[in-house]
C-alpha cells in the first residue's frame, strides 16, 4: 500500500513530463486522462486501505522522519484525495470536451497535472516545508492556468491573484522560519511534540499566524478579496477546478495544523466569529452580483465559513461535520462552475441580464443545475443538507447557538441567491444568444459529478462515519505522532 | 537569531510591503523580491548561530545547521521561478495595455459606484 | 395487501421521473401513469384504514443517516391515513382535471411530473415520524411548489411570486430545522411521537417549539407570513387547487396537530397559536370580501380557513383538535372543487373577474351546481360537510366557554358565508350588462364536460360525507377521541350560532355595496398601510441594498487596499492573540558581530533606497545590490551553496529584468494612489516590526536539544556525499527538490503561454 | 550595434560560453561533495545562454539548444521522476535514490549514481526555464492590441 501512496505522486508528475514531451494532442489527452483516472483509482484504494488498517506512512527516500520527509495518508487526507481526484477527472473530461482549452494551449495538460500533483502533495505531506512546496506547485500551476488566453481584463485580474498569492507565500515562509527557530524541526509530528514545550503565548501567536496565512488561500474574512476578482475571469474548467479544490486545500491546511499543532480543548470564539463573518459577507457579496460566475465565486467564500465553523467547535462532531461539508463542497462547487460554464458556452455570457430561458432551450443544463444549486443551499435530500445538519447539531451540542443561527440565516440567503440564477438565467423567454448546444462530453462530465454529489448525499451515513473517525484521529494527536515517529517503511 | 539579522529581515519586509501596496507591477515585483529576501534571511537565521559550512569533512568544528540552508535554497529556486513568471506578466501587461499598472476591478467598481450614486 | 408505504413513495418518484422525461406526444400515457399511482395509493389507504381506525399503527423504517438521527420512520396512523386519502383522492381529481384543462400546453408532461413529485413528497410528509425525515419531505414540497408557482416562467409575475413563496417557506423551513434539532436534543429522541410522548420543557425546548411554530405558520400562510399564498396563485389553476388549498398549506396544520398532544400545555402554545390563528382568520376573511378575481377570493378564503384551523388547534383540547381535523377535511374537499370550478370558468369564459363574468350559470348549469354545492359547504350550510364540521367547532368552543374567540370565529364565518355567496353570485349569476363585460368565446361543450367531472365529484363528496359524517368521524375519532360528528345535533346553542352566521352572511352579501364602501374608507386609514406584502417587498429591497453597500465597501477592487487589509489582518491576529494569552515580549539578546552588522547595512540601504527612486532600471539594480549583499550574509553564516546560488540567481534575474525593462517606459508613471503613503508606511513598519519581533521571540524559545544537524552529518556519508546541504536536497529531502523543479517547469510553461500563447492559438508545429 | 561591437561580442562569447558550460557541468557533478549541484549548474548554463542571447540574439540561442525549451523542461522532469520512481520499482521506497547504484554503464568515478542523475534532471529543467524566458522575451515585439 505504501507503493500506492508513492504512485499518487508519480502518476501526475510523470504525466507532466510526458505531456511536455509528447508532440501530438491526442497523445497528451490520453496520457492526461489515464493519469487522472489512475489517480482517482489509487486515491480510492488508499481511502479504503487507510480506513481499514490505519494511516499509511511513507518515509520518502527511506529516511525516517524527522530527518526525511514523511508522507502521511490518514483518513482525512485520503478522503480529501479521493474527492479531489474525482473532481480533477470530471473537470479534465469537461475541458477536453470543450475542445478549445488544450488546442489553444499546448501545455494545458502538463499544467493541469502539475496542479493535481500539488494538491495531492499538499494532502499527503507530513512536513510543513513540503506543504509550502506543495502550495507553490499548486499555485504556480494556477497562475499559469488563470493567465492562459488572458486579455487585458484577465491580466489585470491575474495580477491581483498572483500578487496576493506570492505575499501569502512569503508570510508562509515567515511562519516556517518562526516555527523552526522555536523548535528546530519542520516535521508535523515532531512539531506537535516540540510546540507543546514552547511558551503558550508564543505558540498561540504562531498558531494564529498560520491560521491567517492559510486563511488567505482559503479565502476567509477579511482575506478573501482576491478571489471574486480573479476566479471568474478564467475559462470555465479552470475556474471550476479552482473553485472546487484550491480554497479547500487552504481549509485542509488550517484544519490539519490547528488540530495537530495548535489544539484547543474548547470552542474558539474568534474562529467562530471569523466563520460567521465569512458566511454572511460572502453571501451578501453574492447577492450584490449580476453575473453567474461572480455570484458563485462569492458563494465559495460564504461556504468556507461553514467549514471554519465546524473546526471552531473543536469537537469530533464539529470537525467531522466540517469534513463532510468540504467533501460535499468540492464536488458541488465544481459542478456549479461547470454548469455556469455550460451556460456561458451556449450563450457567450454569464450575465443574468443577458441570458434567459436556458430551461426551455437546453433543459439538460437546467437538470444539472437544479440538484447542485439545492445542494449548495443545503436543502434535503442533497449532499449539502447532510453537512449542514451535521454542523447544526454539532453547534447546538457545543452550545454555540448564535453561530448556528447565523449559518441558517446565511442558508436562506444562499437559497435566495440560487433562485436569482435560476429565475434569471433558466426561467423566462429564451434569449437569442442561446445558440450552441452543449457538447455531449461536457454534459456527461458535469452529469457524472452531479451523480457523485447525489451519491454523497445518499451515502451520508458511511461518509459521516469515516469523517467522524477522521475527526477522532485529528483530535488525538498522539495517534498521528505514534504512526509517523515510530513506524513507517 | 541575532538581533541584527532579525531587524534586517524586518527591514526587508517593511520595504517590500511598502512597495507592493501600489499599482505598478515593476515596483510590485521588486517589493516581492525584497519580501522573498527577508523571508530567506529569517529562515536562515532560524537555524541558530552561524558556524562552519556544513561539510562532512569539517567534523569537530561547530557547524551551521544545514537544514535551514537546504530550505532556503529551495525557497530561492521557487522564488526564481515565480519571478520569471511575474516578469513575463509585466511584459505581457505592457504589451496589451501599454502600462504595467494594476487597475481596479471593473465589476467591483461598478457596484461601488452604483452605491455611491444611490447614496448621493 | 402487503405493500409498504416506502414502495408507494418509490412509485411516485419513478412515475415523476418517467413522466418528466416522456416525449410530449405521450400525454395520454403520462396522465394514465399519474392516475394509476394515485388510484393505487387510494386503494392502499382504504385497505389500511380499517385497522388504523381501530387504533393500530403501522411503522416502517428506512434509515438514512443514523449518526444524525435522520431516518424515514413512517408511522401510519389516523392522521397519516386522513392526509394520504386527501392527497391521493384530491390528487386524482387534479390529474384528471389537468388532463382536460391544459393537456394541449407544450410543457404539460413537466407539469404533471411536478404534481406527482409533489404528491409523493406530501404523502411522505404526512406519515414521517422522524423529525429530520419530516423536514426532508417538508423542503421537497417547498421546492416542487416553487417550480409549480413559477411554471409560467415567461411571466415576470410568476417568477417573483415563486421567489416570494420559496423565500418565505424556505425561511420558515430553516426555522423549523433549528427548532426540530433543539427539540430532538432536548427530548433525546428524533421521533416526533417520542417527543410528544414525553415533551421536553425548559428554555431550549421553548426556543425549539417557537422555531417549529414559525415553520408551521409560514407553511400554512399564517399572519404575518400569509402574503405569499395569494401571490402563489400565479401557478396554473390545478396546481393552486392542489397545493394551495388542499394539501401543502395543510402541512403546517398537520405539524401543529402532531405537536398539540404534547405541547398544548406549554406556556406559549395556546396564547401564540390561538392569537395567530384568529388574526389570520380575520385578515383572510376581510381580504376575501374585497376580491374581484375569483381565484384570489378563494386564496384569501383559504388563508382565513387556515387561521380557523390553527386557532382550533391552539386550544388543544381533544374536542378542538377533533373539530380542527374535521374542518381540514371538509375544507380540502370544497376548496379544491371551487378552484377547479374557477379553472373551468376561466376556460369557458376567458376571465376570472367577477366584474366581467355574466351568465355562465345559464350556459353551464352543471358547473353552477358544482359551484353551489362547494360554496354552500364553505358557507356552512346544512347538510353539507362544511356545516357539520363548523358545527362541531362551535360546539367545542361553547363547551369550553371560549366566548371571545367564539365571537371572532363566528364573525369571520359570517364573512365566509358572505364571500361564498359573492363567489357563486359573481361566477354564475347573470348580471346587468356592465360596460366592461367582455366574456370570451364559450369553449366547446365537450371540453367543459370533461372539466366539470373532477370538481363535481369533489363537491359531491362534501354532500355524501355531510349526510353520512360517520366516515369522517371514525378517522377523526381515531386521531383524537372526543365528541361525535353528527348531521343533526339537535336544538343546541351551536346550531343557533350556525344559523346566525349564515343569516348574517346573507345580509352581508345583500348589503355588500355598503360594506365595500366601509372597507374602502378603512383602507384609506393608517392601519391598512401595514401590509405584510409590502413588508416583504421592503425586506427584499433592503436586503439587496445592504448587500450592495457592504460589498461595495468590502470588495472595492483595488489591489493596494486589499494588500493593506490582508497584511494588517495577518499580523494583527497573532499580536492580539499573543497579548490575550499574556505573552510578554523579551528584549533581544545575542552576540553582536561587526561584519554581520556591516553586511546588514549593505542589505538594508539599497532596499530603502529602492522605495523612492523614479527610474525602473535603478530600482532593479538596487534589488540586485540587496541580493549580492545577502550573499555576503550567507557566507558569514557558513552557507557557501546559498551564496553561490543567490549570486547566480540575482545576475540572471537582473539581466532578464533589464531586458524586459528596455521595453517599458524608463520611469515609473505617476499614479494616483488610493492609499496615502502614510498609511502604506504604517502598514509596512507594522509588518517589518512584527517579523523582526516575532523572529527574536521565537528564537529565544529554542530548546538546546539534540541538533538535527549532527544527525545529517552522521548520515550524509551513507547517502554518498560530503556537501550536507546538497545531500539533503537530493536525498534526505529530495521530494522538496522534485517539487521545486516542478515549480520551475511550470513557470517556464507559464512564460511561454503568456507571451507566445497569444499568437499561436493552434497547436505549434514541433 | 555596429559590426565591430558585434564581432567583439561574438568572439567573446565564442570563448566565454564554452567555458561557462564546462564550469556548469563541473558544478553539477561535484555538487554532492562541494558547493554546487543541479540548480547552480543549470543556472550557470542559463547564464551562458544569456551571454549568447545578448550577443547573438534569439536565433543564436535556438541553434545552440539541442531541443525545444519545452522539451528540455519535459526531459528534465522525466529524468528526475524516473529516478524518483526507481525506488518504487525496485521495491524500496519512493525517491529511495541513494540505495540504487546505476554504475553498470556509468564511468567508475561517478558512483554517486541516481543522486547525480536526479540532479541532471534539475539541471535540465533550470536550463529549460532560462531558455524559455530568452526565447519568449526575444520574440520581435508586437504592438499593443
Amino acid at each position: 500500500m505504501t507503493a500506492v501512496v508513492g504512485l499518487l505522486l508519480v502518476i501526475p508528475l510523470g504525466a507532466v513530463a510526458l505531456t511536455l514531451l509528447l508532440p501530438k494532442l491526442v497523445w497528451r489527452r490520453s496520457v492526461s486522462l489515464i493519469a487522472s483516472t489512475a489517480t482517482l483509482i489509487a486515491s480510492v484504494a488508499v481511502l479504503f486501505g487507510v480506513d481499514g488498517d490505519g494511516p499509511i506512512i511513507v518515509n520518502v527516500g527511506g529516511w525516517e522522519a524527522p530527518l526525511g520527509i514523511a508522507l502521511v495518508a490518514d483518513r482525512f487526507a485520503a478522503l480529501m484525495l479521493s474527492v479531489s481526484a474525482a473532481a480533477l477527472l470530471g473537470v479534465l473530461i469537461f475541458a477536453v470536451g470543450q475542445r478549445d482549452n488544450d488546442r489553444a494551449f499546448p501545455s494545458f495538460h502538463a499544467v493541469y497535472q502539475t496542479l493535481a500533483a500539488g494538491v495531492v502533495l499538499a494532502f499527503l505531506t507530513g512536513d510543513l516545508f513540503t506543504l509550502f512546496v506543495a502550495f507553490e506547485i499548486m499555485l504556480t500551476a494556477s497562475y499559469v492556468l488563470i493567465t492562459h488566453r488572458a486579455g487585458p481584463e484577465q491580466i489585470r485580474a491575474t495580477m491581483t491573484y498572483v500578487v496576493v498569492g506570492l505575499v501569502a507565500s512569503g508570510l508562509f515562509l515567515v511562519g516556517i522560519g518562526l516555527i523552526y527557530a522555536a523548535t528546530g524541526t519542520v516535521n508535523l509530528a515532531d512539531l506537535s511534540v516540540r510546540l507543546a514545550e514552547v511558551d503558550p503565548a508564543l505558540r498561540t501567536a504562531i498558531g494564529w499566524l498560520f491560521f491567517m496565512v492559510f486563511g488567505i488561500k482559503a479565502a476567509i474574512f477579511p482575506l478573501f478579496f482576491w478571489l471574486p476578482d480573479s476566479y471568474p475571469t478564467a475559462v470555465a474548467p479552470v475556474t471550476a477546478i479552482f473553485a472546487g479544490l484550491l480554497t479547500k486545500v487552504g481549509v485542509y491546511a488550517i484544519i490539519r495544523t490547528q488540530t495537530l499543532l495548535f489544539p484547543a480543548d474548547k470552542p474558539s470564539t474568534p474562529i467562530l466569529l471569523i466563520a460567521g463573518l465569512t458566511m454572511v459577507i460572502g453571501v451578501l457579496g453574492a447577492i450584490a452580483q449580476g453575473d453567474i460566475k461572480r455570484i458563485l465565486s462569492f458563494h465559495i467564500i460564504s461556504q468556507i465559513g461553514y467549514m471554519i465553523m465546524g473546526l471552531g467547535f473543536f469537537t469530533v462532531a464539529g470537525i467531522a461535520a466540517a469534513i463532510v461539508f468540504i467533501v460535499h463542497q468540492v464536488v458541488v462547487k465544481t459542478v456549479m462552475f461547470l454548469v455556469g460554464g455550460l451556460v456561458e458556452n451556449s450563450s457567450g455570457t454569464g450575465r443574468l441580464k443577458e441570458v434567459a430561458g436556458v430551461l426551455h432551450k437546453f433543459p439538460v443544463i437546467a437538470v444539472l443545475f437544479l440538484p447542485a444549486a439545492l445542494s449548495l443551499a443545503g436543502l434535503p435530500p442533497f449532499s449539502g443538507f447532510v453537512g449542514k445538519l451535521a454542523l447544526v447539531q454539532a453547534g447546538f451540542e457545543s452550545g454555540r447557538w448564535l453561530v448556528v443561527a447565523v449559518s441558517l440565516f446565511a442558508s436562506v440567503l444562499t437559497l435566495f441567491s440560487m433562485t436569482k440564477i435560476w429565475s434569471g438565467a433558466f426561467w423566462g423567454t429564451p434569449t437569442d444568444n442561446l445558440v450552441r448546444a452543449p457538447a455531449a462530453t461536457m454534459v456527461m462530465a458535469t452529469g457524472g459529478l452531479v451523480a457523485l454529489s447525489l451519491v454523497i448525499g445518499l451515502a451520508g451515513q458511511p461518509l459521516l462515519e469515516i469523517a467522524t473517525r477522521a475527526a477522532g484521529d485529528l483530535l488525538s494527536q498522539e495517534s498521528y505522532r505514534a504512526a509517523v515517529l515510530v513506524s513507517g517503511s | 537569531m541575532s538581533p541584527v539579522l532579525a531587524i534586517t529581515a524586518g527591514a526587508l519586509f517593511a520595504a517590500g510591503t511598502y512597495l507592493i501596496m501600489q499599482r505598478l507591477l515593476t515596483r510590485i515585483v521588486i517589493g516581492l523580491g525584497l519580501i522573498g529576501h527577508g523571508a530567506n534571511l529569517l529562515l536562515l537565521g532560524s537555524g541558530g548561530p552561524p558556524g562552519a559550512a556544513p561539510f562532512t569533512d569539517q567534523a569537530g568544528q561547530a557547524m551551521s545547521d544545514p537544514l535551514p540552508q537546504a530550505l532556503v535554497l529551495t525557497a530561492i529556486v521557487i522564488t526564481f521561478g515565480t519571478t520569471a513568471f511575474l516578469m513575463a506578466l509585466a511584459y505581457r501587461s505592457h504589451a496589451l495595455t501599454l502600462s504595467d499598472a494594476v487597475e481596479d476591478d471593473q465589476e467591483d467598481r461598478r457596484i461601488s459606484e452604483a452605491n455611491r450614486r444611490s447614496a448621493a | 395487501m402487503n405493500v409498504s408505504l416506502l414502495t408507494i413513495l418509490s412509485a411516485y418518484l419513478a412515475a415523476a421521473i418517467l413522466i418528466g422525461v416522456a416525449p410530449t406526444r405521450f400525454r395520454r400515457s403520462t396522465i394514465a401513469t399519474a392516475a394509476a399511482v394515485m388510484v393505487g395509493t387510494l386503494v392502499w389507504v382504504l385497505d389500511q384504514a380499517g385497522s388504523v381506525v381501530n387504533g393500530d399503527v403501522h411503522i416502517e423504517t428506512l434509515r438514512w443517516i443514523p449518526s444524525l438521527s435522520v431516518a424515514f420512520e413512517l408511522r401510519i396512523d389516523a392522521l397519516a391515513i386522513t392526509f394520504i386519502s386527501l392527497i391521493s383522492g384530491v390528487g386524482l381529481g387534479i390529474v384528471a382535471f389537468s388532463g382536460a384543462y391544459m393537456r394541449t400546453k407544450p410543457r404539460f408532461n413537466r407539469f404533471l411530473s411536478l404534481i406527482v413529485m409533489f404528491a409523493g413528497a406530501m404523502i411522505g410528509l404526512s406519515a414521517t415520524d422522524n423529525v429530520f425525515g419530516l423536514f426532508v419531505f417538508w423542503e421537497l414540497t417547498t421546492i416542487t411548489s416553487y417550480l409549480l408557482v413559477g411554471f409560467d416562467d415567461e411571466k415576470a409575475g410568476s417568477r417573483s411570486a415563486a421567489l416570494q413563496a420559496v423565500l418565505t417557506t424556505g425561511l420558515g423551513g430553516l426555522a423549523l430545522l433549528g427548532g426540530l434539532v433543539l427539540l430532538a436534543q432536548a427530548a433525546g429522541t428524533a421521533s416526533l411521537a417520542g417527543i410528544v410522548a414525553s415533551p421536553p420543557t425548559g428554555i431550549v425546548a421553548t426556543v425549539g417549539l417557537s422555531l417549529a411554530l414559525v415553520g408551521a405558520f409560514t407553511k400554512s400562510a399564517q399572519a404575518p407570513f400569509h402574503f405569499w399564498l395569494p401571490g402563489a396563485m400565479a401557478a396554473p389553476t390545478p396546481a393552486s387547487a392542489y397545493l394551495h388549498s388542499a394539501t401543502m398549506v395543510k402541512a403546517g396544520i398537520l405539524l401543529l396537530l402532531r405537536l398539540a398532544p404534547g405541547f398544548n400545555t406549554a406556556s406559549i402554545w395556546t396564547p401564540v397559536v390561538v392569537s395567530v390563528g384568529l388574526a389570520t382568520m380575520v385578515i383572510g376573511a376581510w381580504r376575501a370580501l374585497r376580491q374581484t378575481d375569483l381565484k384570489l377570493l378563494l386564496a384569501y378564503g383559504t388563508v382565513s380557513q387556515l387561521g380557523f384551523m390553527t386557532a382550533l388547534v391552539g386550544f388543544g383540547s381533544p374536542a378542538m383538535l377533533h373539530a380542527a381535523l374535521a374542518v381540514l377535511i371538509s375544507h380540502a374537499l370544497f376548496k379544491s372543487a371551487l378552484f377547479l370550478t374557477v379553472g373551468a370558468i376561466d376556460s369557458t369564459a376567458g376571465t376570472r373577474d367577477i366584474r366581467k363574468l355574466s351568465g355562465v350559470g345559464l350556459q353551464h348549469p352543471l358547473l353552477a351546481l358544482t359551484g353551489a354545492l362547494a360554496a354552500a359547504s364553505m358557507a356552512g350550510i346544512a347538510p353539507l360537510l362544511g356545516f357539520v364540521t363548523k358545527e362541531a367547532a362551535f360546539a367545542a368552543l361553547i363547551d369550553a366557554q371560549k366566548w371571545a374567540p367564539l365571537a371572532i370565529i363566528a364573525a369571520s364565518s359570517a364573512a365566509t358565508a358572505a364571500y361564498s355567496l359573492k363567489f357563486w353570485w359573481g361566477a354564475f349569476a347573470t348580471k346587468p350588462q356592465s360596460p366592461e363585460h367582455a366574456g370570451g368565446d364559450p369553449a366547446p361543450l365537450r371540453t367543459i364536460r370533461t372539466l366539470i367531472a373532477a370538481p363535481l365529484i369533489l363537491a359531491s363528496a362534501g354532500v355524501v360525507l355531510g349526510l353520512a359524517p360517520g366516515i369522517v368521524d371514525r378517522l377523526v375519532y381515531a386521531f383524537a377521541p372526543g365528541a361525535k360528528l353528527v348531521l343533526w345535533p339537535g336544538w343546541k346553542a351551536a346550531l343557533a350560532v350556525s344559523a346566525t352566521v349564515v343569516v348574517l352572511g346573507v345580509i352581508m352579501h345583500i348589503k355588500r355595496e355598503s360594506i365595500d364602501r366601509a372597507q374602502q374608507r378603512f383602507v384609506g386609514g393608517r392601519l391598512s398601510r401595514i401590509s405584510a406584502d409590502e413588508a416583504y417587498q421592503w425586506t427584499i429591497v433592503a436586503l439587496n441594498r445592504v448587500a450592495d453597500r457592504i460589498t461595495g465597501v468590502v470588495q472595492h477592487g483595488s489591489l493596494p487596499l486589499y494588500l493593506a487589509v490582508i497584511l494588517t489582518a495577518v499580523i494583527a491576529a497573532p499580536m492580539v492573540a499573543f497579548g490575550f494569552a499574556g505573552g510578554v515580549p523579551t528584549l533581544p539578546t545575542g552576540p553582536f558581530s561587526l561584519p554581520e552588522a556591516g553586511m546588514a547595512l549593505l542589505v538594508v540601504a539599497p532596499a530603502l533606497a529602492a522605495l523612492r527612486v523614479s527610474s525602473r532600471m535603478v530600482a532593479v539594480l538596487l534589488l540586485g545590490a540587496v541580493g549580492y549583499a545577502m550573499a555576503g550574509i550567507f557566507v558569514l553564516y557558513g552557507a557557501p551553496d546559498l551564496a553561490l546560488t543567490l549570486l547566480l540567481v540575482e545576475t540572471v534575474v537582473i539581466a532578464i529584468f533589464a531586458f524586459v525593462l528596455s521595453r517599458l517606459p524608463r520611469h515609473f508613471e505617476i499614479m494616483v494612489w488610493r492609499i496615502r503613503s502614510a498609511v502604506r508606511a504604517a502598514v509596512a513598519v507594522g509588518v517589518g516590526g512584527f517579523v523582526a519581533a516575532a523572529a527574536l521571540l521565537a528564537s529565544g524559545q529554542r530548546n538546546p536539544g539534540p541538533s538535527p544537524s549532527a544527525a545529517y552529518r552522521d548520515l550524509a556519508p551513507a547517502a554518498g556525499g560530503k556537501n550536507i546541504v546538497n545531500v539533503i536536497l537530493t536525498d534526505f529531502r529530495a521530494l522538496d527538490t522534485l517539487g521545486e523543479i516542478t515549480v520551475i517547469a511550470t513557470a517556464a510553461i507559464g512564460v511561454a503561454a503568456l507571451i507566445s500563447g497569444f499568437r499561436t492559438p493552434v497547436e505549434e508545429a514541433e | 550595434m555596429n559590426v565591430r561591437q558585434s564581432l567583439l561580442a561574438e568572439t567573446g562569447s565564442r570563448t566565454v560560453v564554452p567555458t561557462i558550460f564546462i564550469v556548469s557541468l563541473f558544478l553539477l557533478v561535484v555538487g554532492h561533495d562541494a558547493p554546487g549541484g543541479g540548480f547552480v549548474g543549470g543556472l550557470l548554463a542559463g547564464a551562458a545562454l544569456l551571454v549568447v542571447f545578448l550577443s547573438g540574439g534569439r536565433n543564436e540561442v535556438r541553434t545552440l539548444l539541442p531541443l525545444h525549451p519545452r522539451s528540455l523542461v519535459g526531459l528534465g522532469m522525466a529524468v528526475s521522476i524516473t529516478v524518483a520512481s526507481l525506488g518504487l520499482v525496485f521495491g524500496s521506497s519512493f525517491l529511495d535514490a541513494g540505495k540504487i547504484t546505476l554504475d553498470l554503464w556509468l564511468v567508475g568515478e561517478i558512483s554517486a549514481g541516481s543522486s547525480l542523475l536526479f540532479d541532471v534532471g534539475v539541471y535540465l529543467v533550470v536550463v529549460g526555464l532560462v531558455a524559455t524566458v530568452l526565447m519568449e522575451l526575444g520574440r520581435p515585439e508586437e504592438s499593443a492590441s
